[in-house]
């Protein structure tokens, strides 16, 4: 029906790899889209080993923030900006980009304007995250 | 069934060219009319002709045009007095919509004829429409807000209704007559009875409920009653304020400008009489042209006829939805009308609503203007179909296709 | 006439079907733009458009025809920015009218920026709409009102507005860009200079400058300007609202209801960023398409064209009048435009407009709404002719014929 | 170019017979049009033997006033108002009714609906008037 809900995006929203609040983390962001309700608060500790994301609400949304915790494990501040810039093209144009590996299944999302929001919304929530640190 | 049996809906979808456009390559099943209805090709072509053949600024004017353009105008005033029975032409204003109607009240009826600490009472299923202008006047000029329960069901809580007029204080209920969400009708009759015995005035928001309902606002004994024309296939840019002759008579004026004054001098100027009081500047002259054809092509198929094919796809609809696995409707009101929405176990409404998009079929998800509402019923969002005159059968079942293989997906 | 010579009339005239229309037998003579402006077939071609193949509510829909309906909105937004040089599609408001935008800034910025005791100054040649609605704010809210005075040419008198600042209490100057009685053009960027430099803002009331004129509310420093679509050959029912986006940062909203809100609870509702905090319930959707349309038309002849085309007609009109008998031009002003009002002896307005309506001429009669700036010209109402781009030299002539009759009628 | 301006009525604009404000009357009315500014006051005399009318507006107003002041001489209320109910009657329809005789000469106004207010603006004053006596 839509290449965008076709498995990956799914997975991650069914089997979450990086769900839940941590017990322990150095900030966080949160992130939440007036028109939907859609709500997520992201964590991460300052070492950036830990990525993890607290989401409610669609299924792009959800699969987005998993997959951005996986992308961005490890990575620097700045190295996380151009992933978001990358990951925001990607999803604005629909076009894919090698550099961006898994989150390339959401580019999909260019071809419904109304929901490139729901796709961002937990990256704007890691941006908040890391200005907190 | 046979109550539809009459209504030649494949007659009637011809009158509607956009029912025609296919979307991402499947027919465009339209069951989104709540939001605003799709308009038939007599109100296009009222609108073209005004502007092809008759069009000048009204009321102002002593040549040709403009008195022609303005008679059409103020013959729908005529019109929309008799399509909700009002007492007189001069109780409609026409404003921009439904929303700019209930701002009007608050802000002249409420700031001369309320004082603060009177009371406001509005229900738990009112569109933001009728709930933040209340707000704002509380905010403003102290009067006090009260939120009247609804049922698990979707329906007035007529205790908490008597709860809330219980001190005297309320001086207005503020209340929808179909509820956007739930589809629930309310018994405006009794609760203007209620609210006039209580000393109150009751506001009643007609948005939906002229749609599908004959309106008799003298039978009904209501004090203002507001719609949008561009839900009544009509177009938008034009709404309507019904106020009884003897409260628009004292109420302030709204907007300050042209066409609403009677003399204008540095040191004061002085008002028309309603409704021309409250109509401020060039108004919408084009759209209210278009409002009047509308109401002409409802009138010729006949509210009853509509309500009558509306009932017969709500009860279709509410059956087939009951069938798809893990979806629940929200609200099970007695009297109720052809707005559903509901939520399914595990897809969100803006992935139903994007999914179903891909197959053509358009329906609503979101708060829909309605976020206390979404709180009480526990929700976030919900997705919404909601049915028109040119609705079928067919669609629904559409729908209920769609919403299977959304279910699928997310199984 | 050598900048008109490019100016093809006769084939722009083509694209207005109204033009085509007889009167009382006679072929349409429409000197009445100044009021309202007929459409051309761009505009009405657009709105048909939307109504018949892409309709639906906009920004709150998950489906295609929403998507494609928002993107056609709020599209506008950028026309309409770029169309009078605003820095951000933020600082453009969607309005009914010209009215309305007034009365929007009267009640939120007027409320909320200004003391009671502030002062707000108006000249004498202010059309109602920027009149009324700053004698309401005194009346509600203690500021105060001062006129400056304009001179007999139909100027504004220098000396007059330096008294009415010298106290530094005008907190806010609301001008016309152009007379809709005299045509004078009012020298903006002036008047904004002088307005800052003495403290106070601007408001420029741009209803009949921009029909005529490239309008740059950025080089002119315009904290406000407004206008209506109708006037500018698009549809009635829309109008605009700029204002510099650090002054609606922190406006509060005017009317409440769906889609000017941030987040709806009972007890507190935030609201949404400019402009969408000014922008309740549902918009003119199929109007503001149609003032796309109508931006899109002009520019394409472009406004200079425009300018120089209107320029020879006014030229030529005023040397015409002046030569019937017992007629006099109210206003001479250096700089002005299309827009000519006069008396004749013995003659009323009412019976001269009444009479060339019989030869299919249509002019206004009455006070223009600018009542206080009749008894300061010395009369209780004018005639008043006033041109468009599809006016021609003809119709002038038949204006000066037809006035020829009347003046033999009254001798 | 129009019955509506043919002589009977520009005759009783340029010379009318009963304008004027009289030294000495019983009873006052007056008419305004704001759309226009039409100005008409109307003075009368107890027993009827005397109306005339102060009119600053246009040919058909003035017409009107004199003519009416014609009509209504020496005439009961009574009477004044089944005459202006003819004439009201008249000016909306178009069609003559001969016992209007002048009057009649405005019928034509009817074919400009946005002028009967200005035909008709004399008699809502001397409506007036015969209130006040
Ligand atoms: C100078 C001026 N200002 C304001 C207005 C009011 O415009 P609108 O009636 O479209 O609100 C007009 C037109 O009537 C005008 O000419
Ligand atoms: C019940 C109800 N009230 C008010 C409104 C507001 O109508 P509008 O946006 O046309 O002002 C709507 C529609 O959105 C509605 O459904």
């Amino acid at each position: 029906m839509s290449q965008l809900y076709e498995a990956i995006v799914l997975d991650r929203v069914k089997q979450p790899r990086h769900a839940g609040r941590p017990a322990q983390f150095d900030a966080q962001g949160q992130g939440a889209n007036r028109l939907c309700g859609d709500r997520v608060s992201v964590y991460l500790t300052r070492d950036g080993t830990m990525v993890q994301h607290e989401s409610e609400g669609c299924a792009i949304m959800v699969a987005s923030a998993d997959l951005m915790a996986d992308a961005t494990l490890g990575k620097t501040p700045a190295e996380i900006k151009d992933i978001f810039e990358s990951f925001s093209h990607a999803v604005t144009t629909g076009t894919e980009n090698p550099g961006l590996g898994e989150l390339n299944a959401l580019t999909a999302v260019s071809q419904f304007p109304s929901r490139i929001g729901c796709a961002t919304l937990p990256w704007r929530a890691l941006e908040e995250a890391l200005q907190n640190v | 069934m046979s109550s539809t049996l009459d209504f030649n809906t494949a007659a009637l979808r011809e009158d509607f060219p956009i029912l025609k456009q296919k979307v991402h390559g499947k027919d465009l099943v339209f069951l989104d009319s709540a939001a605003s209805a799709q308009k038939p090709r007599a109100v296009i072509d009222a609108m073209v002709h005004v502007m092809e053949a008759q069009y000048a600024n009204v009321h102002r004017g002593l040549h040709y045009m403009s008195e022609k353009t303005s008679d059409a105008y103020e013959e729908v005033r005529d019109k929309v007095a008799a399509f909700i029975n009002a007492g007189s032409r001069d109780e409609i204003v026409f404003t921009r919509n439904a929303t700019e109607s209930i701002n009007l009240v608050a802000y002249t009826w409420g700031r001369s004829a309320l004082q603060p600490g009177d009371v406001i009472a509005v229900t738990e299923m009112e569109h933001h429409a009728n709930l933040v202008p209340w707000q704002m006047l509380r905010d403003a000029h102290g009067t006090e807000l009260r939120i009247i329960k609804i049922t698990d069901a979707g329906e007035i809580d007529w205790n908490s209704l008597e709860e809330t007029f219980a001190d005297g204080r309320v001086k207005l209920l503020a209340v929808t007559q179909m509820s956007n969400v739930l589809g629930t009708y309310t018994p405006v009759e009794r609760l203007a009875k209620f609210a006039h015995a209580h000393g109150a005035k009751i506001l009643i928001d007609g948005c939906q409920a002229i749609v599908h309902r004959k309106i008799d606002v003298r039978a009904t004994d209501a004090d203002f009653f507001v719609f949008s024309g561009h839900k009544l296939y009509g177009p938008s840019g034009i709404g309507v304020l019904y106020a009884k002759a003897e409260i628009l008579d004292v109420m302030p004026p709204f907007l300050g400008g042209g066409d609403m004054i009677a003399s204008v001098s540095y040191a004061k100027s002085t008002w028309a009489k309603p409704p021309h009081r409250f109509e401020a500047g060039t108004p919408a002259i084009i759209e209210t042209i278009g409002l009047g054809a509308a109401i002409d092509y409802v009138n010729a198929i006949g509210l009853p006829a509509i309500a009558a094919h509306e009932a017969a796809l709500t009860e279709h609809a509410l059956a087939v939805l009951a069938n798809i696995e893990g979806l629940r409707i929200l609200g099970t009101a007695q009297d109720r009308g052809g707005v559903i929405s509901f939520v399914m176990k595990d897809a969100h409404a803006h992935d139903i609503a994007t999914l179903l998009d891909r197959q053509g079929i358009a329906v609503r998800a979101g708060h829909h203007c309605a976020e206390p509402l979404m709180g009480r019923l526990g929700v976030t969002s919900t997705a919404r179909a909601s049915f028109a005159l040119y609705t079928t059968r067919e669609e629904i079942d559409a729908l209920a296709k769609g919403l299977e293989r959304v279910r699928k997906i997310f199984a």
